[in-house]
């Protein structure tokens, strides 16, 4: 047990005395140098430890034997501990990482080094505004000094623009403690309280707040920050950002319960502002540590924002919003900059370098995840609580912003790492050496931050292991992943039996009937994985983590808990879509859609009423009555996830560039789960009708995405496109007839759904099995497979008369279900439009076939085998699904009508095969007989009465008298519905597409245009500083 | 009831639509003829066509879809006409109608077209799928009047059983939906024209432009099992669209003379307008008889 | 010979198709043609006559011939009150119609052409010139006898002939149908190295298997 | 005292024009020496408090009382501090111009704004 005064005074020595170490080789004054460091780290981690786990009150440290206010006094408490543990522990980190650096360099900087620390250390523990004007003095001497231990031009201009513009904000702090001193008589923080201040005297504190914001770096004043981030070494610029910004913050936490609350407001809108701007001009950037700098600012904003919201509050929750920020984004920040470091590229183009080395992508992919707030890190957490308490205080111009700058942030995060994963390198790129030193701090932030994100998971909200389980999977399949891929296959098939059979007792059937869609459904997807020749490292555990999620999903109890399993999915299905060859733009896409939903997904949960009860969510929230604005933002969410019309361009780019085994877990299965969603504020909507009929609008969106999907479908050359289109159109039929919200409309809903799990998995794993042997997706240079590959036409056939629903196979049972829940419920136009739908169907679901499998086989098909057995096996499990369900729809109807009987009256009744609804009759089996008969006798007669029947070949055609030329000239398939696109003259134009691009084209612009204010002119600089505490001076009017 | 005897009375129903669709068919064709100022072929002249098609000696096959494809289509052919109850209160013409509703015999039509295309697609012949590409295109187009009209009957009778709805119509002459609700029976009169493809909605079989299209490889029993169709699958649409928009029949006479008028506009249509291209088709069809369709709706729904 | 015993032969009498690229011969059927014997008497007299009173012709203008072929159609003169009929195409014709002089690079496609219709098949041919070459007699690129490279049914003489006398030899054809006098497609099988052999001496750039199914 | 406090924003605001206003390097420097200079005659013009002596602690003081009778002595600390600082500061500062001159043989800000964006 050390004094912490120590800490000071032991840095401040060891740094007088260094060179006088150094003397004596740099071997000891660099043993000396880190001894300092670590000793530094071991005082305080024991103190933290005392406080936290012995709760051991706050150490006061009074200096020169008197009491404060005539003394400086240092404090140590739980937060102090807590920083000073963090900074102390990086900086030491920091240094490790710098040892290459350390041992040629002049010992000046392992001083400078030394006294930063110090310094640090002393802002943070000093209770007395002097002091801290000296510490923070001390701190920005050596920073400035450090700037340039790679001494370029560049971090020569960086340290002297931060230099002038450092000293321009100590001015005003300086002006602010006297200031303080003036009106108070007092410097002592202990001992000041807001009350001490006249109406004049707020100047002082808006002085000195102003002061320490400017150092925080707010948008615009901001621009010398923006330099030395790009400029200077990257393990100082890991100082800068992390060490200092976290001793700066910390002042500012310090002073916070000083400054009156409209002051406080707005420096917490300036945050904001500070997040939102940053964040788009990151957008256009494309120097790395720039970038860097650029989310760096947007995250300090963001904590000085949460801070400011959240001051009053309780203390626990604080510790969760500010403390997760904080660390999230320090740890994440110090690795990201540590890891530019190693890589050594400027621009981000050039970062697919990293593909070649998995251990530096892996970290790079965990500081990231953490660095966009995605679960389970810190930040997440943080900001769910931030947003609920931003949304229930219904400041919700404060969410918006915050949730589109991070919006932002997503996109250039994630676009970077896409690049990392999937851009183009050169041949000739050297490997990235691998350096010890420089790798260990990262390895080991990456692992506290994971550590951490557990533990919050764990202690904070008691979620259990099952929850935790889609990080286990990974996490453990990582572990595993020397095994060859077909016996990790059988492993996670076991796994998820396991799962599926933990899940099994459900609180509810309609549980259960997701259950099958999401587990068996899943399940039996896998099989087709198995089919897997290399290791595929990594597939194996995120498709774990989705299925997981996926049942995560199901039986969730909370908002939080949904929303947890939701955002895991959505990490999974994106790391899962990365993997394919050409995905970087389609899961980039899918990132940011989802991302997007799930941002209005959050808002709308933490708007909706608490819950109160212990049950499932989906039968609890059937209690709560969900605001208007709850219910909009959440069905937008889902309806995002089912790639719903407007916000659909995501589902076919990620369908088709996913590895072709990987497509029918998102297409069959992913997208169900938008339809959980709905229907579960369906739930909610029934018992408690709100005053704003939304599903009425949803119906409408749903049938419209029926529409158009289906012609979007018939305009595809691609097949995976296609099926991608496909499943958005039936995802259209699904959602309308959930808004219907009748018994019917659940029915066909539910019916759909599962119908189109199954043929929807089938047609994905027929075509990857086409895939698989034609190296190709592109319809027109297929055709005539049906003689190579029958087992995969014979799927495909029956798979499109099921999507078709024409009768006997089981799609007529969703049409005719559909349709007569329409006309009942008397939205006659939707029907029409779903009819209109269902006819365009045709063309696409013959385009697949015909373009496909029939016509003119090529001559370089001409010996391509059937598809491997693990494609063929999980497809004709699906064909008995859907033959038994075709043979004796009651296997399902009779289900689903109980399931759904729970939330409405029953519309239908079934007395044997025969179905009746209020509109008319259906009865499967006798359908089935029917076409079997009139099947069979024109078969028998056309056996008969043929005369000899010639088989002959794809080129013994009548061709004009000619002889066809090639196959390919021969086989109609390329742009087959021309004259349909002709037809519908300017409908047929991309708007939606064109409308995203403008506004991607636009938010760049945007950005590009407001990152102009930095014009690398350290005047205008200081101008913007200037001008900035003029302006907040302005609008605080004081 | 005895499920053979109902096979008997299928058979009966299914020869008796079969012939009389044929003879419709030697009808119209003498129609064209004195349209055109010639004496045309004999009535009984698809008959002979189907039995000189059936006596082939040879006959080609592309494989096994290109085999089926006739046999999916008179299937089709058939199934649709089964699910159809002909004459209202007749126990031999009820057919199978209780096995399903209108929604039933709407999609049952597909059945025959989707096997038809696939069959005609393994042939190989470039004009196969041409001609199927604008098939399934115009059709997209026709349903959309012709769902709409459905969908006016549906509000109208609040059902969709077919029995229901030929019930709902007896009485007078004026209870016919013909009268009751022009609008749709209007609509879905223009999408007659599609469904019959007679000019200027002929652009599938335009024999001038793709050769006959889709069935260009057929050939033989193929080809004759393709004709035998065409007569079913007249008298079943036509049969459809009595019941639901002009009263049905109570006997086999009112049945024939109802659909041979139906059927008499589609000629008379076709004996009058030269084809047209096949975006001018879609777009017809998704304009005017669309904006009828969803007249028809509106007045019966909302009037 | 025992069914068994025939497929045994066709096995082995496919056809070389020796004119096809190496690529392209899995493209085209190689099964030779083979002669279908007629049904009984009464069945096959039932049909002769439903083929004779519905025959369905393959219109290919091959010469000046074909001109006279249209008036045929027109309300003049009205072939399909005789059940004639045209068919846009071969697999569904019955009744190849010759539109006169033949030159070599149509009597390829007339080879073609007749191979690819369905027997049973009959031929007419119009004009002096599918007789005997007519004014082209010495041309150096046209045929003079139309039958030695498809067999023909019925011969219409006249340069050219009027639709009255294409109508008059319809009704031949049609009589001969009945009488169950035309096996030109049995003819053309049983003679059928005669008939290629004819063919391939004068259509050099054979690039088509040896019979067009 | 008023006047020392006048004479300190003077100053200060005249370093803050000067820092925006000049282009050259030193000249910046300069500029910002006289703003801290302006700061810290502000701040002993106003770390007096009327009516209170010297902080020195001998027997014309109450020792219980002196932390209302005495003047803190902080804000000269303060100065003195400061003025170190800001010494150190323009030290640095120059230093780094001497380094920036060595780099491109200019003193114009101008002339260094590569950095940007």
């Amino acid at each position: 047990m050390v004094n912490p005064i120590f800490i000071l005074i032991l840095s401040l020595a060891a740094g007088f005395l260094l060179s006088i170490f150094e003397k004596g080789g740099r071997k000891l004054s660099l043993t000396v140098f880190y001894g300092v460091l670590s000793f530094n780290v071991f005082v305080i981690a024991e103190w933290f430890y005392r406080i936290v786990f012995l709760s051991e009150p706050a150490l006061i440290i009074n200096t020169a034997g008197f009491t404060a206010p005539l003394s400086i006094n240092l404090r140590l408490g739980l937060q102090e501990s807590f920083v000073l543990l963090f900074t102390n522990f990086t900086g030491l980190m920091a240094a490790i990482y710098l040892f290459r650096k350390f041992i040629k360099s002049h010992i000046s900087s392992l001083i400078l080094y030394l006294i930063l620390i110090m310094g640090i250390n002393g802002l943070v523990m000093t209770r007395d505004l002097f002091n801290m004007f000296v510490f923070m003095e001390i701190v920005s001497i050596s920073t400035y000094a450090l700037t340039i231990l790679t001494k370029t031009r560049d971090s020569l201009t960086a340290g002297f623009k931060y230099m002038i513009a450092g000293g321009t904000a100590s001015i005003f702090f300086l002006l602010g403690v006297v200031f303080v001193y003036y009106f108070t008589g007092n410097l002592n923080l202990d001992f000041i309280t807001q009350s001490d201040f006249s109406h004049f005297g707020l100047i002082s504190l808006f002085l000195l707040a102003m002061a320490v914001f400017i150092e925080l770096k707010p948008f615009p004043a901001n621009g010398w920050a923006l330099d030395v981030y790009q400029s200077v070494n990257s393990g100082i610029t890991s100082v800068i950002a992390v060490v200092n910004s976290a001793g700066i913050f910390f002042v500012f936490y310090k002073i916070s319960p000083l400054l009156p609350v409209h002051l406080l407001h707005i420096l917490g809108i300036a945050g904001v502002i500070t997040f939102f701007f940053s964040n788009l001009m990151g957008l256009k950037q494309t120097n790395a540590k720039r970038l860097l700098g650029y989310s760096s600012i947007g995250q300090i904003g963001l904590l000085v924002a949460s801070l400011s919201f959240t001051i009053h509050y309780q203390t626990s929750l604080i510790y969760l919003i500010v403390g997760g920020f904080f660390v999230n984004h320090l740890i994440a920040k110090a690795g990201l900059f540590w890891l530019t470091g190693i890589v050594e590229k400027e621009n981000l183009k050039d970062w697919g370098v990293l593909k070649n080395n998995k251990s530096l992508l892996i970290l790079f992919g965990v500081l990231l995840f953490a660095l966009s707030g995605l679960p389970p890190f810190p930040g997440f957490w943080a900001k769910w609580e931030f947003i609920k308490i931003l949304t229930q205080t219904k400041m919700f111009w404060v969410v918006g912003t915050i949730l589109l700058g991070s919006l932002f942030e997503i996109i250039f995060l994630f676009r970077w790492f896409t690049i990392a994963v999937k851009g183009d390198i050169d041949s000739n790129e050297k490997e990235i050496p691998f350096e010890f030193s420089k790798l260990f701090p990262i390895a080991l932030f990456s692992g506290i931050i994971l550590l951490i994100s557990v533990a919050i998971m764990k202690s904070y909200y008691d979620f259990t292991l099952i929850q935790l389980l889609p990080i286990i999977a990974v996490l453990g399949v990582y572990l595993l992943d020397f095994i060859p891929s077909k016996i990790k296959g059988f492993l996670s098939l076991i796994v998820v039996g396991i799962y599926g059979y933990y899940l099994y007792p459900f609180e509810s059937n309609l549980q259960l009937f997701f259950g099958i869609i999401f587990i068996v459904g899943s399940a039996i997807n896998i099989i087709g994985t198995l089919n897997r020749k290399n290791l595929s490292q990594g597939f194996y555990g995120f498709l774990l983590m989705m299925i997981f999620s996926f049942g995560n999903l199901i039986i969730a109890k909370t908002y939080l808990e949904f929303f947890l399993a939701w955002e895991f999915m959505t990490i999974s299905s994106f790391v899962l879509i990365l993997r394919g060859n050409k995905a970087q733009m389609a899961s980039l896409m899918y990132m940011i859609f989802s991302t997007a939903g799930a941002y209005l997904m959050m808002v709308g949960f933490s708007y909706a009423p608490a819950l109160n009860s212990n049950s499932v969510l989906i039968n609890s929230i059937a209690n709560v009555q969900l605001p208007v604005l709850s219910i909009i933002l959440l069905a937008i969410g889902f309806m995002i996830k089912s790639g719903s019309f407007g916000v659909h361009i995501w589902l076919p780019e990620a369908h088709a560039e996913a590895e072709s085994d990987v497509s029918p877990f998102i297409s069959a299965i992913l997208l169900k789960a938008g339809v959980f969603g709905l229907l579960m504020i369906g739930i909610s909507y029934i018992k408690n009708t709100p005053s704003f009929d939304v599903f009425y609008f949803v119906g409408w969106f749903g049938v419209i995405t029926a529409l158009v999907g289906a012609f979007l479908a018939s305009f595809q050359e691609d097949a995976k496109r296609l099926l991608a289109y496909s499943s958005m159109s039936q995802v259209g039929y699904i959602v309308a007839s959930i808004a219907i919200l009748s018994h019917l409309g659940w029915l066909s809903a539910m019916y759909l759904s599962f119908n189109h799990m199954m043929f929807k998995s089938a047609l994905f794993i027929a075509i990857a099995g086409v895939y698989y042997r034609t190296h190709t997706r592109t319809m027109y240079e297929m055709g005539g497979l049906i003689k190579k590959m029958p087992l995969s036409y014979i799927t495909v056939l029956i798979s499109i008369i099921a999507v078709s629903g024409v009768p006997p196979l089981s799609g007529f049972g969703a049409k005719w279900l559909i349709y007569s829940s329409f006309i009942e419920k008397g939205w006659y136009f939707q029907a029409g439009v779903l009819f209109f739908s269902s006819g365009v169907s045709f063309l696409y679901l013959y385009r697949l076939i015909h373009t496909i499998f029939l016509g003119q086989l090529k001559y370089e098909h001409q010996d391509i085998k059937e598809a491997p057995i693990w494609f063929i096996i999980p497809q004709y499990i699906f064909m008995a699904g859907i033959m038994a369900i075709s043979m004796n729809p009651n296997l399902i109807i009779q289900p689903l009508n109980s399931i759904v009987g729970h939330y409405f009256q029953s519309a239908i009744l079934i007395d044997g095969y025969n179905i009746t609804s209020s509109l008319g009759n259906w009865n499967g089996n006798l359908v089935m007989m029917v076409t079997m008969g009139v099947f069979i006798v024109p078969l028998l007669f056309l056996k008969l009465y043929n005369g000899k029947t010639q088989k002959v070949e794809q080129f013994n055609i009548v061709y004009a008298a000619e002889r066809p030329e090639s196959p390919q000239t021969t086989h109609i398939a390329h742009n087959m519905y021309a004259h349909y696109r002709k037809a519908l003259g300017g409908w047929g134009k991309p708007r939606i597409w064109n409308f995203w691009h403008e506004a991607t084209e636009w938010s760049h612009s945007f950005g590009d245009f407001f990152r102009h204010i930095y014009t690398g002119n350290g005047q205008t600089y200081i101008l913007h500083i200037i001008l900035y505490i003029v302006v907040i001076y302005i609008i605080l009017g004081v | 009831m005895n499920i053979w005897i109902k096979i008997l009375y299928a058979i009966i129903s299914i020869s008796v639509a079969t012939i009389y669709g044929l003879i419709l068919g030697g009808f119209v064709r003498k129609i064209y003829a004195r349209a055109h100022g010639r004496f045309g072929p004999p009535i009984w002249q698809p008959f002979l066509d189907i039995i000189q098609t059936h006596g082939r000696r040879v006959a080609i096959s592309h494989g096994v879809m290109y085999y089926l494809g006739p046999v999916f289509r008179l299937g089709g052919g058939l199934g649709t006409y089964l699910f159809i109850p002909v004459i209202y209160g007749s126990v031999v013409f009820a057919n199978f109608s209780m096995a399903g509703d209108l929604l039933l015999v709407m999609y049952f039509i597909f059945f025959g077209q989707l096997g038809m295309a696939l069959g005609a697609g393994q042939g190989g012949h470039p004009y196969s799928p041409l001609g199927i590409a604008r098939g399934l295109a115009q059709m997209s187009a026709f349903e959309v009047p012709f769902s709409l009209a459905v969908i006016a009957v549906a509000i109208q009778y609040q059902s969709l059983n077919i029995t229901t709805i030929v019930a709902a119509q007896q009485g007078s002459i004026l209870n016919w939906t013909l009268f009751t609700n022009p609008f749709a029976v209007i609509a879905a009169m223009i999408s007659l024209l599609g469904m019959n493809m007679h000019s200027p909605f002929s652009i599938v079989l335009a024999p001038q432009e793709i050769p006959i299209g889709p069935p260009i490889e057929m050939n033989g029993s193929f080809l004759g099992i393709l004709q035998t169709n065409r007569g079913l699958f007249a008298a079943a649409k036509l049969v459809l669209f009595m019941n639901l928009f002009f009263g049905g029949a109570t006997n086999l006479l009112i049945m024939v003379i109802k659909t041979f008028f139906i059927y008499l506009v589609s000629v008379i249509v076709g004996a009058s307008f030269p084809r047209f291209r096949p975006e001018q088709s879609f777009r017809f069809f998704l304009k005017w008889p669309t904006i009828i369709g969803i007249i028809g709706i509106i007045f019966v729904a909302y009037f | 010979m025992k069914k068994k015993d025939i497929n045994e032969i066709e096995k082995q009498m496919k056809l070389a198709n020796e004119g096809l690229p190496e690529k392209e011969r899995a493209l085209f059927s190689d099964a030779r043609p083979s002669s279908v014997a007629p049904l009984n008497k009464y069945l096959e007299g039932f049909l002769n006559w439903a083929r004779s009173r519905s025959m369905w012709m393959l219109a290919f203008g091959t010469g000046c011939g074909a001109t006279e072929l249209r008036p045929l159609m027109t309300s003049r003169f009205d072939m399909s009150r005789f059940g004639i009929a045209p068919r846009p195409t071969p697999r569904q014709a019955a009744i190849f119609v010759v539109g006169g002089y033949a030159s070599i690079k149509t009597i390829k496609r007339i080879v073609r052409s007749y191979e690819e219709m369905q027997g049973p098949k009959y031929v007419i041919a119009l004009g002096s010139c599918t007789i005997n070459g007519g004014m082209y007699y010495d041309s150096y690129y046209t045929i003079n006898r139309l039958d030695y490279y498809i067999p023909v049914d019925i011969y219409i003489a006249g340069c050219m002939p009027r639709p009255e006398a294409l109508i008059a030899g319809f009704n031949r054809l049609k009589e001969k149908i009945r009488a169950g006098e035309c096996e030109g497609m049995n003819k053309y099988t049983d003679n059928f190295d005669w008939y290629k052999k004819n063919q391939k001496q004068i259509i050099k750039d054979w690039n088509m298997p040896d019979y067009n199914w | 005292m008023i006047f020392a406090l006048i004479l300190g924003f003077a100053l200060l605001l005249i370093g803050i024009y000067g820092m925006l206003s000049q282009r050259n390097l030193i000249k910046i420097v300069i500029s910002f020496s006289i703003a801290d200079t302006g700061t810290h005659i502000i701040i002993v013009a106003i770390g007096y408090l009327r009516g209170r002596t010297a902080p020195i602690l001998d027997k014309a003081i109450d020792i219980a009382n002196a932390t209302h009778k005495v003047v803190d002595p902080i804000p000269s600390a303060l100065v003195l501090t400061a003025i170190v600082i800001g010494l150190a500061v323009t030290a640095l500062m120059l230093s780094f111009i001497i380094e920036l001159y060595k780099k491109k043989k200019s003193l114009s800000i101008d002339d260094y704004q590569e950095l940007k964006w």
